[in-house]
């Protein structure tokens, strides 16, 4: 029953797609490049956890306001005489599945002072622009986050 | 209007010029990548500003670009690995 | 109304990505720069596209633009780890 | 002041494009050239926006900072370190000869008779065309010579391509075998892309009957999203032997073929009669959509190479 959940999901997400794609017409070709996509799509990423909406929800706002702090941040330093930067590295055990550990890095890249390069025997790098700063008390905040969407 | 959104298109395009020194001057492949693709995403804001001035079906070129200069990072990071067809993140 | 949104939203992404282009000009390392590409830039495209929106006729259009700014979100989130852990490997072989 | 914006815009670019091009001749570093190429691509993709060709900046755009891009990497990794540059004496003759064409070439465009333009002709008989987009009218329709031949070209490159393989290798998956880290950031975007990816190609492919787009563009759009799932390690490609793969490759010029066959029948070779030309066109495109993408990805991915790859 879950697995067909699953399914449902990713044929609305590909309808939706192909809606915002073709201007809600040319149905009929919709009609054989969803089922395609959505077969595709499950094949490639085995639907294991499902997604719950509302957390994700919950935190776009948060997502997108720590972004705009993370383009300030690097526009500032850029921008200052002096360029303030003291750049570091730090390796954090991560407790998230696969996917999850991809979308947090993704996730870090985008906010201000941190950028992730992957996993390295389960610890995620990342990088920093100012290593006097605590990240890893945000960082753990963000995997709680992304955790709870997932699982 | 039309003539703000292609004015902010030309001050855009300008600064492409700076990335263009980068890519130019490197030293490092992704430091030259890392400007390619500040190009791509530059070059996404440019067609999407051409296409509120203009026509508004330059969206999907915009698209498009924007798709395959993610595809492009892929093969970039594939290329640079051990033996060009893994992955940089493999021990 | 609309219109002033546009200039005021448009002219904030022009910021970011100038400021960006700095970056990835003045800063003194790979990793560094490779922080302005994907903070600032796209902060600017989100910017741009906001601002674009609102002289959208219809809402395909904005659904449309929406589409490619969650692509491009995406694939900066992606490009940069990748880029970054290449960076790294081939600087610690 | 839009004139002034609009002929700002074009000097700046045209100075963008002008200044990639001479660096990416001029730097010493081969993969500098290559990613120079691929910028080249995004501005000549502006530049053909600004004359109003939404067709070719798509196919600009998809082939030459896709595509193109990503052969010329796997190309650059499979180059030795340092390749000599020539320099010195060696550069001047290429130069002369480069400038030289060039001169001619400008001469010649300069003395031709002022272009007529076909513009009038191909907008008074669009209505018999089939289709509502004009570039995809003229190149499935009204001179869909060049398409045909195009598609069987793409056809002869992959052949070309196979043609080079190691005989103890044929017959295997094409190019060196691809991996990925299991779980890792390659590994999850090449799952994550592609299906994403394969509507915005299909999208293309029906975009082309109305608007700009077409079977070309998405093509190479669906060839970009296969390398990606090969790429990431999710799938591999199937055996160069495998008919059902030579299958898609010959569908789209057989049936182009078969369909001009058909017209020559009634009188004209390639001709659409009016009244068929809308789904003739469709039925056209939909099958050489897939084997411009199958030809296209597996000549970037190159012949089978790893003899150990048999099965």
């Amino acid at each position: 029953m879950k697995k067909h959940a699953a399914s449902a999901r990713r044929v609305i997400f590909f309808l939706v797609l192909w809606f915002v794609l073709s201007e809600g017409e040319a149905l009929l070709v919709g009609a054989a490049a969803v089922p395609a996509a959505s077969w595709l799509s499950l094949r490639l990423l085995p639907a294991t956890r499902p997604i719950h909406l509302l957390p994700l929800l919950a935190m776009t706002p948060n997502f997108l306001w720590r972004s705009l702090l993370g383009g300030l941040d690097v526009g500032r330093r850029a921008l200052d005489p002096r360029m303030p930067i003291n750049p570091g590295w730090i390796r954090l055990p991560v407790d998230l599945p696969d996917g999850g550990r991809v979308a947090l890095g993704g996730e870090l890249s985008l906010m201000p002072g941190t950028l992730a390069a992957g996993t390295d025997r389960g610890r995620l790098l990342v990088h920093v622009l100012d290593k006097d700063q605590d990240h890893a008390r945000m960082i753990r905040i963000e995997e709680r986050r992304l955790g709870s969407v997932s699982g | 209007m039309t003539s703000w959104l292609i004015s902010l298109a030309v001050l855009l395009l300008l600064s492409l010029g700076g990335a263009l020194w980068r890519v130019w001057r490197g030293p490092e492949p992704a430091d030259r990548m890392i400007a390619a693709q500040l190009i791509g995403t530059g070059g996404v804001g440019i067609v999407l500003l051409l296409a509120a001035a203009t026509d508004w079906s330059m969206i999907d070129v915009a698209l498009v670009l924007a798709l395959l200069a993610a595809v492009a990072a892929v093969a970039f990071a594939k290329a640079q690995s051990a033996d060009s067809v893994g992955d940089p993140e493999e021990e | 109304m609309a219109d002033v949104v546009t200039y005021f939203m448009t002219a904030l992404g022009l910021g970011f990505y100038l400021a960006g282009t700095v970056a990835v000009i003045r800063f003194p390392d790979t990793y560094s720069r490779l922080h302005a590409l994907t903070k600032a830039d796209n902060v600017g495209l989100g910017f741009l596209i906001v601002g674009i929106a609102f002289q959208a006729d219809s809402w395909m259009v904005v659904a449309r633009l929406a589409l490619v700014w969650g692509l491009a979100l995406m694939a900066a989130g992606i490009t940069a780890q990748l880029i970054a852990r290449t960076a790294l490997q081939r600087q610690s072989p | 002041m839009m004139a002034l914006a609009e002929t700002g815009f074009d000097l700046v670019l045209c100075a963008m494009i002008a200044t990639t091009a001479l660096l990416a001749i001029g730097v010493r570093d081969q993969f500098g050239a290559v990613v120079l190429f691929v910028v080249y691509s995004v501005f000549l993709g502006l530049g053909w926006l600004r004359l109003g060709a939404l067709d070719i900046a798509l196919a600009e755009v998809a082939l030459g900072a896709g595509l193109t891009g990503l052969l010329l990497f796997g190309a650059h990794a499979r180059l030795p370190a340092s390749v000599p540059v020539p320099s010195g004496r060696a550069v001047w003759p290429a130069a002369c000869a480069a400038g030289g064409s060039g001169l001619a070439l400008g001469w010649a465009f300069l003395t031709l008779p002022e272009p007529v333009g076909l513009q009038e002709a191909v907008a008074a008989n669009l209505g018999t065309s089939g289709v509502e987009n004009p570039v995809t009218a003229v190149l499935l329709n009204f001179r869909s010579w060049d398409t045909l031949i195009e598609s069987i070209v793409l056809l002869a490159a992959l052949i070309g391509v196979w043609s080079v393989a190691r005989d103890d290798a044929w017959g295997g998956q094409p190019g060196l075998r691809q991996h990925a880290r299991h779980g890792g950031v390659l590994a999850n975007f090449g799952r994550l892309l592609p299906p994403i990816g394969f509507m915005i190609g299909v999208y293309l492919f029906w975009a082309g009957s109305s608007k700009p787009g077409g079977a070309f563009q998405a093509g190479t759009v669906l060839a970009a999203v296969a390398l990606v799932v090969f790429m990431g390690g999710a799938m591999r490609p199937p055996l160069v032997t495998a008919r059902w793969l030579r299958l898609v490759c010959v569908a789209g010029p057989a049936v182009f073929l078969a369909v001009g066959l058909t017209g020559a029948a009634s009188g004209v070779f390639l001709g659409l009669r009016p009244d068929l030309a809308k789904p003739l066109i469709l039925a056209i495109e939909a099958v050489l959509t897939f084997s411009i993408a199958a030809s296209l990805a597996l000549s970037v991915i190159g012949p089978p190479e790893d003899p150990e790859d048999h099965v």
